[in-house]
């Protein structure tokens, strides 16, 4: 029992990197039917981009110039970097994405791609291929509950990404951009709408996903403090299929299916040898979509690839 | 640059509409007659006048490299191409001109498959004789033609059927390890199979079984995702086929006798330059073949409409599993080559990285062409060899050229072009420009 | 693999040192041994990377070596009987190197004393499943082979699920980056390497001197075998005279003699080459200090 | 016997009823129409019976022969050709590969013939060829053969998918709103088609329209649909005073 707990816990927090970065993928997806294949590697930037500012401020405070506590240069690091990151979406948007809003999708799926390779690269040549350790900002505490060990961090962790779903849940349901984007996830043609231009849209939907990728890539770095420039490839592919696996235009659904990726991985390695988890887990993922091949919350539909 | 590489044989069929006047009316054969003497010219004289001109060595993918690395030798790289390749080749195309016109048109007269042959052979020749300079020319080249393969058989799903497959570099991975496993098992004795179970003698002979077998294995994989996949439409496949890719990788991951992810190593040396080209040749054939039968068009049909298709007595279900499956059995067979060009894989080959490079190359070339695939699989794969001295920048000039391309020919540099081998082969009036 | 091909064929090298890990060694000692082509891989371990192939060396003992010296260590430094064993499955070097652990820790302590046999796939950042399996196992020791920014995550992730026992690693460890990345969580650890910088004395420091000079911070073991490698390269090139230009000849005259070097007195000890391109040299344990440096802890020959 | 006999056909979109109770029993030769106001089940009357939605209840027997269940393009190989009130062309083909796809279940060279390019495939290639020429002359639209429909005129592209259809060589073909966004010029045109296709090949041909001057003049019998249920049957004459048509007409359509 303790046995389950305590993967129960690493599996929280796992999962909740895979949802954090399927909410990218699957808004841009629901509301621009496009593929961003970019979106792990934003996730990358804004990993980076928060070790840059983290260390930044580490070193500010360090001076004696402004002494912050950690965990308020980690409140400034998330709000500073989800800044900066949305302005790399915004530019991801403008550059690839813009210019190919009546080219075939699939072609605007290969900039994605191509805007990836990019960014890695360009981190490679920026800061060479040695890995970064992001800077230590919260002490960490383990806490031994009946045998499960819990840390403040994963605490920390499952309730920030959570609230910032949350957040993301109400600004689509209540504001007026929110309800511009569900229409237009909705319907492509009825824009624009409420007097929105759909250029805005599409730039705000970028760079709410880039911000809530950053936040992702903060967080991992807390969690795990070593960066490389190509943690983003795997982490975002698989983010991608829990986006689809979540179902189009749908918050509750990526979130739900980000949490069971990360459940379905550490609960497979927790029963069989970790080298079957792969093998194990999208087998799982294969049959949910060949039974709802919708995702959990979509609804069919029959977009195409238009060529 | 440009001008010496579109005047590089393999080259030759997609980009020769651009040339000056002076050059029209020169049909392929009189260009593959002139490639071939700038390559015997290489052959005999390569090494005297890099002598000469104060070179080390021969420059190996026309200069490019030695461009970027030693910038100091430019002029004699180009005092090189200038002598062996461009002024040979534009003399004898020229100058040949009407010989080749009258040559190619008797050629015409017998039945298709005897020009065919003789511009293949020419192609071969002038291909081989080029790739005898180096070690590094021929592994360029086998690459290339591998290349080609995965990439014509990608563009029949993503371009012809319009659906967006990301299994390929899986299919690949089971053609390469069906392959490997049948010649390693059979024909080497080797750490994990011992020794062989068939006289080695025997190996060459039955290489193309060994291929067929792996093609067949991975054609049924394409049958596990096309059967839930072609119910429904949208991006399920897209999905699907990632699924599917992780899951091939990680299965192969598992699979020890075949070593695990520590890779499958010990094929014997099958792959050589003429059955490399012999296959990719078929490929291209077959393919082609295919997508300009009304059966293969049926995949255009149910891409553009799929009710009306329906409507028009096409069974759209078996279409799309018959090209996913014929698809997914060339990635295989090509993915056996590959294993037995580098005669090492591993399961990690056949990751996210070769699904970005053969997805790129297909939408470089564009979509729902022959001529458009080639096209891609050549230049990228010789533009990555070429920009090996950048190293690391390499990955942000090709990338970037992909972008500008999506942006300006969001279908690729030649989309929608049907590939007549007739056309290509005809004689040419000066009149008549058109390629 | 591909830039190996390319190196050999189209820039005609005439001796590759390198590369560095066993994950790309091996693959890349084939290339070199089917082209004929000497190579001297300064760090790789794995038995396989010279294994049946003469033209391939290396410049530091071997894992069959390495693992029992961990196994016997342990053994008799804490007298502990059950371990565990995380290592990396798709990546050569941790995975051969477990198996010796294993083999050897159970030929002491009798079978299943290695209670928990854990592995994961390169590029993973999460080993929390693993570790909880570790955990409940009851192992006194853990036992990872792996390279600095995983040995960062491991063991800082092991001691938030509350993992307090020692852990052991191997000569992967010994960059400078583990503890850059890992941090006061890995001080007091133990782990076999090739040399220790710390309490250096004679060739050995004066190489560690001038590296310092030159890029302002202590050389680690791959450094110091790669020194080596190079100064094995020189003396081979040195005895085989004039080189004549004719590429496949010199390849072969550089790895005759390269097979005939005796007792070469190198910064990471003495070498000789067996049959296979083995150094027959000894290992050394060293522990993190309470600073982060690499402290000289024992030696061991075989 | 009738060559398309439908019984009590009924269906549901979720709860909602679109078709109540339809027959329908078309005779070979016989020119038929189905008009009725927008949103009355005109369409998915014709969807129900070609096969691409199922109906929930009902029977339908094409050539004697029961085809509820089959799969749309299984019917059409059986004899039943149509068009679509929104053209659906295949916007990368030719004109030429539009008509030769439309004999698909006519090929016989198979994946072999596919593949290797046997002789086999090059003469039924030929002949396929060879028929879907004489329907683009038939159409007169064989000067176009090489175009990319995109390129071509609307009323040109109403030709071309009309020829598309024949090639299937139905027995009946369904037309739905074949003159739907044309000029008074090109309806004109459009219905001396109809007529030559009736004339020179025999078909049946069951014709949903909006125009009621073209059904009147065209059609035999005529059906009128009022939310997914037949109001009045009968020939033009009898239609064009029925007070009911008038009515769910609100007359409007008649003066003309």
């Amino acid at each position: 029992m303790v046995f389950f707990f305590q993967n129960l816990i690493n599996a929280l927090q796992w999962g909740s990197f895979y949802a954090m970065i399927a909410l990218g993928y699957s808004m841009v997806y629901s509301i621009l039917m496009l593929f961003n294949f970019a979106h792990g590697d934003i996730f990358m930037v804004g990993a980076y981009i928060g070790f840059g500012v983290a260390t930044g401020l580490v070193a500010l405070s360090a001076s004696g110039f402004l002494a912050l506590p950690g965990w308020m240069i980690l409140v400034l690091t998330i709000l500073l970097s989800m800044f900066l990151t949305s302005f790399v979406g915004m530019i991801v948007e403008r550059v690839g994405y813009r210019p190919l809003r009546d080219a075939p999708r699939a072609s605007a799926a290969i900039t994605g791609l191509m805007i990836g390779i990019m960014l890695e690269t360009g981190n490679l040549i920026l800061l060479g291929a040695r890995r970064v350790s992001f800077p230590p900002l919260i002490e960490s505490v383990t806490y031994n509950v009946g045998g499960v060990f819990v840390t403040n961090k994963k605490i920390m962790i499952v309730l920030v990404s959570l609230s910032f779903m949350l957040a993301l849940h109400l600004f689509v349901q209540k504001t007026r951009y929110g309800m511009a984007m569900r229409a237009m996830a909705f319907d492509y043609v009825v824009v624009p709408l409420l007097g929105i231009p759909i250029n805005t849209i599409a730039r705000l939907t970028f760079a709410i996903g880039s911000a809530l990728a950053a936040v992702a890539g903060i967080l991992f770095g807390v969690a795990y403090p070593v960066l490389d420039p190509y943690m983003g490839i795997v982490f975002g592919w698989k983010a991608f299929v829990a986006a689809i696996l979540g179902g189009r235009g749908s918050i509750m659904g990526a979130t739900l299916a980000g949490f069971l990726m990360g459940f379905i991985e550490i609960f497979v390695a927790m029963v069989f040898p970790s080298t079957l988890r792969d093998l194990i887990a999208y087998s799982i993922i294969l049959l949910i979509l060949v039974f709802r091949p919708h995702g959990f919350f979509g609804e069919p539909y029959s977009a195409r690839l238009r060529l | 640059m440009e001008e010496i590489n579109d005047t590089h044989p393999s080259k030759k069929k997609g980009a020769l509409g651009g040339l000056t006047s002076v050059f029209s009316g020169i049909p392929v054969l009189g260009w593959l007659l002139g490639a071939l003497v700038a390559v015997i010219l290489e052959h005999y004289l390569g090494d005297p006048l890099v002598d000469r001109i104060g070179l080390d060595k021969i420059p190996v993918l026309f200069g490019a490299v030695i461009i970027l690395k030693k910038p100091l030798m430019i002029p004699g790289a180009a005092v090189f191409l200038l002598l062996i390749y461009v002024i040979p080749i534009a003399v004898v195309a020229r100058a040949g001109k009407s010989f080749s016109n009258r040559l190619a048109g008797k050629l015409m007269e017998f039945p298709i498959a005897v020009p065919t042959l003789v511009h293949l052979g020419l192609l071969y020749g002038a291909i081989h004789i080029w790739s005898d300079v180096s070690a590094y020319r021929v592994l360029t080249l086998k690459l290339m033609f591998v290349a080609i393969m995965l990439t014509l058989s990608l563009n029949v799903i993503n371009g012809y059927m319009g659906e967006f497959s990301c299994s390929h570099p899986g299919f690949m991975a089971l053609g390469a390890y069906g392959a490997s496993v049948f010649t390693v098992l059979l024909f080497s004795s080797d750490r994990l199979f011992g020794d062989p179970l068939l006289p080695e003698a025997l190996g060459p002979f039955l290489f193309p079984v060994g291929l067929i077998f792996g093609g067949l294995i991975a054609s049924l994989g394409a049958l596990v995702i096309a059967i839930p996949s072609f119910r429904t439409r949208g991006d399920y496949l897209a999905i699907i086929s990632l699924a599917f890719l992780f899951i091939v990788k990680s299965m192969i991951e598992n699979l020890e006798f075949v070593g695990g992810p520590r890779g499958l190593s010990g094929q014997p040396n099958y792959a050589n330059l003429p059955t490399v080209f012999i296959w990719a040749v078929l490929c291209v054939w077959i393919i082609n073949n295919f997508v300009r039968s009304t059966l293969g068009k049926a995949l255009n049909a149910v891409r553009d409409d799929e009710v009306a298709a329906d409507a028009m007595t096409v069974n759209t279900r078996r279409t799309k599993m018959v090209a996913f499956m014929f698809a997914a059995f060339w990635a295989g067979v090509a993915g056996g080559l590959y294993a037995h060009v580098l005669r090492y894989v591993n399961p990690g080959t056949f990751g996210i990285q070769k699904l970005a490079e053969v997805l790129a190359m297909v939408y470089f070339g564009g979509l729902n062409s022959v001529y458009g695939s080639i096209t891609g699989a050549v230049s990228l794969s010789l533009l990555g060899e070429a920009l090996r001295p950048l190293e690391i920048f390499k990955w942000i000039i090709i990338p970037l050229l992909l972008i500008l391309v999506m942006i300006f020919r969001p279908t690729g540099l030649i989309a929608f072009r049907e590939f007549d081998v007739r056309k290509v082969m005809q004689p040419k009036s000066n009149s008549d420009d058109e390629v | 693999m591909k830039v190996n091909t390319k190196m050999i064929t189209e820039d005609e090298v005439l001796v590759i040192v390198g590369p560095q890990s066993s994950k790309q060694a091996v693959p890349a000692g084939d290339v070199a041994d089917n082209y004929a082509t000497p190579m001297i891989s300064p760090w790789s371990t794995n038995p396989d990377t010279t294994k049946d192939r003469p033209y391939v060396f290396r410049g530091c003992f071997l894992d069959p070596f390495q693992g029992p010296v961990v196994a016997n260590f342990i053994t008799n430094e804490f007298g502990y009987t059950k371990a565990a064993v995380l290592y990396d499955v798709a990546s050569d070097y941790p995975k051969g190197l477990a198996e010796f652990f294993k083999e050897a820790w159970e030929k002491i302590h009798g079978e299943g004393s290695v209670v928990a046999y854990e592995s994961f796939t390169t590029k993973d950042a999460d080993f929390s499943s693993q570790l909880t399996k570790i955990n409940q196992s009851g192992a006194e020791v853990l036992f990872t082979p792996q390279y600095y920014n995983e040995v960062a995550l491991i063991v800082q992730q092991a001691k938030e699920l509350g993992w307090t026992k020692p852990i052991v690693g191997s000569d992967s460890w010994g960059s400078a980056e583990t503890v850059a990345l890992c941090g006061e969580a890995c001080y007091g650890l133990f782990f076999s390497t090739h040399y220790a910088a710390a309490g250096a004395t004679g060739k050995t420091k004066a190489f560690i001197d001038r590296y310092k000079e030159k890029y302002d911070y202590t050389p680690d073991d791959v450094a110091a075998l790669t020194w080596d490698s190079l100064g094995i390269v020189e003396t081979a090139v040195k005895k085989c005279g004039k080189i004549t230009g004719k590429i496949e000849k010199d390849r072969k005259c550089v790895r005759d003699a390269m097979a005939k070097i005796e007792k070469y007195a190198g910064i990471t000890g003495q070498m000789t080459f067996t049959e296979e391109g083995d150094p027959i040299k000894c290992a050394v344990i060293v522990k993190i200090s309470d600073k982060g440096e690499y402290e000289f802890y024992k030696s061991v020959c075989p | 016997m009738a060559l398309l006999e439908i019984r009590h056909m009924t269906h549901y979109f979720g709860g909602l009823r679109a078709v109540h109770d339809y027959n329908l029993d078309v005779a070979p030769g016989q020119v038929r129409g189905l008009i009725g106001p927008n949103g009355a089940g005109k369409t998915t009357i014709f969807n129900l019976i070609t096969g691409i939605h199922r109906p929930s209840e009902g029977r339908i027997e094409l050539d004697g022969e029961e085809i509820v269940g089959r799969q749309p393009h299984e019917i059409a190989a059986r004899g039943l050709g149509r068009t679509f009130q929104d053209l659906r062309l295949w916007r990368h083909m030719s004109v030429l590969d539009h008509v030769k796809m439309a004999r698909y279940s006519k090929i016989g060279y198979g994946l072999v013939g596919a593949f290797f390019g046997t002789p086999r495939r090059n003469r039924e290639e030929a002949q396929i060829e060879e028929k879907a020429r004489e329907l683009l002359e038939m159409m007169n639209v064989s000067h176009l053969a090489d175009q990319p429909v995109p390129n071509l005129p609307y009323g040109a592209q109403r030709r071309v998918e009309m020829a598309r259809a024949l090639a299937t060589e139905p027995k009946i073909l369904f037309l739905d709103e074949p003159t739907a966004g044309m000029n008074p010029e090109e309806l004109i045109q459009m219905m001396g088609i109809i007529r030559t296709v009736r004339e020179k090949l025999g078909l049946a041909i069951f014709l949903i329209e909006h125009r009621l001057k073209m059904v009147m003049e065209l059609c035999e019998i005529i059906q009128t649909l009022v939310f997914g249920e037949v109001i009045a049957e009968g020939p033009p004459d009898e239609i064009k005073n029925n007070p009911a048509v008038i009515e769910a007409y609100l007359g409007k359509e008649i003066v003309e």
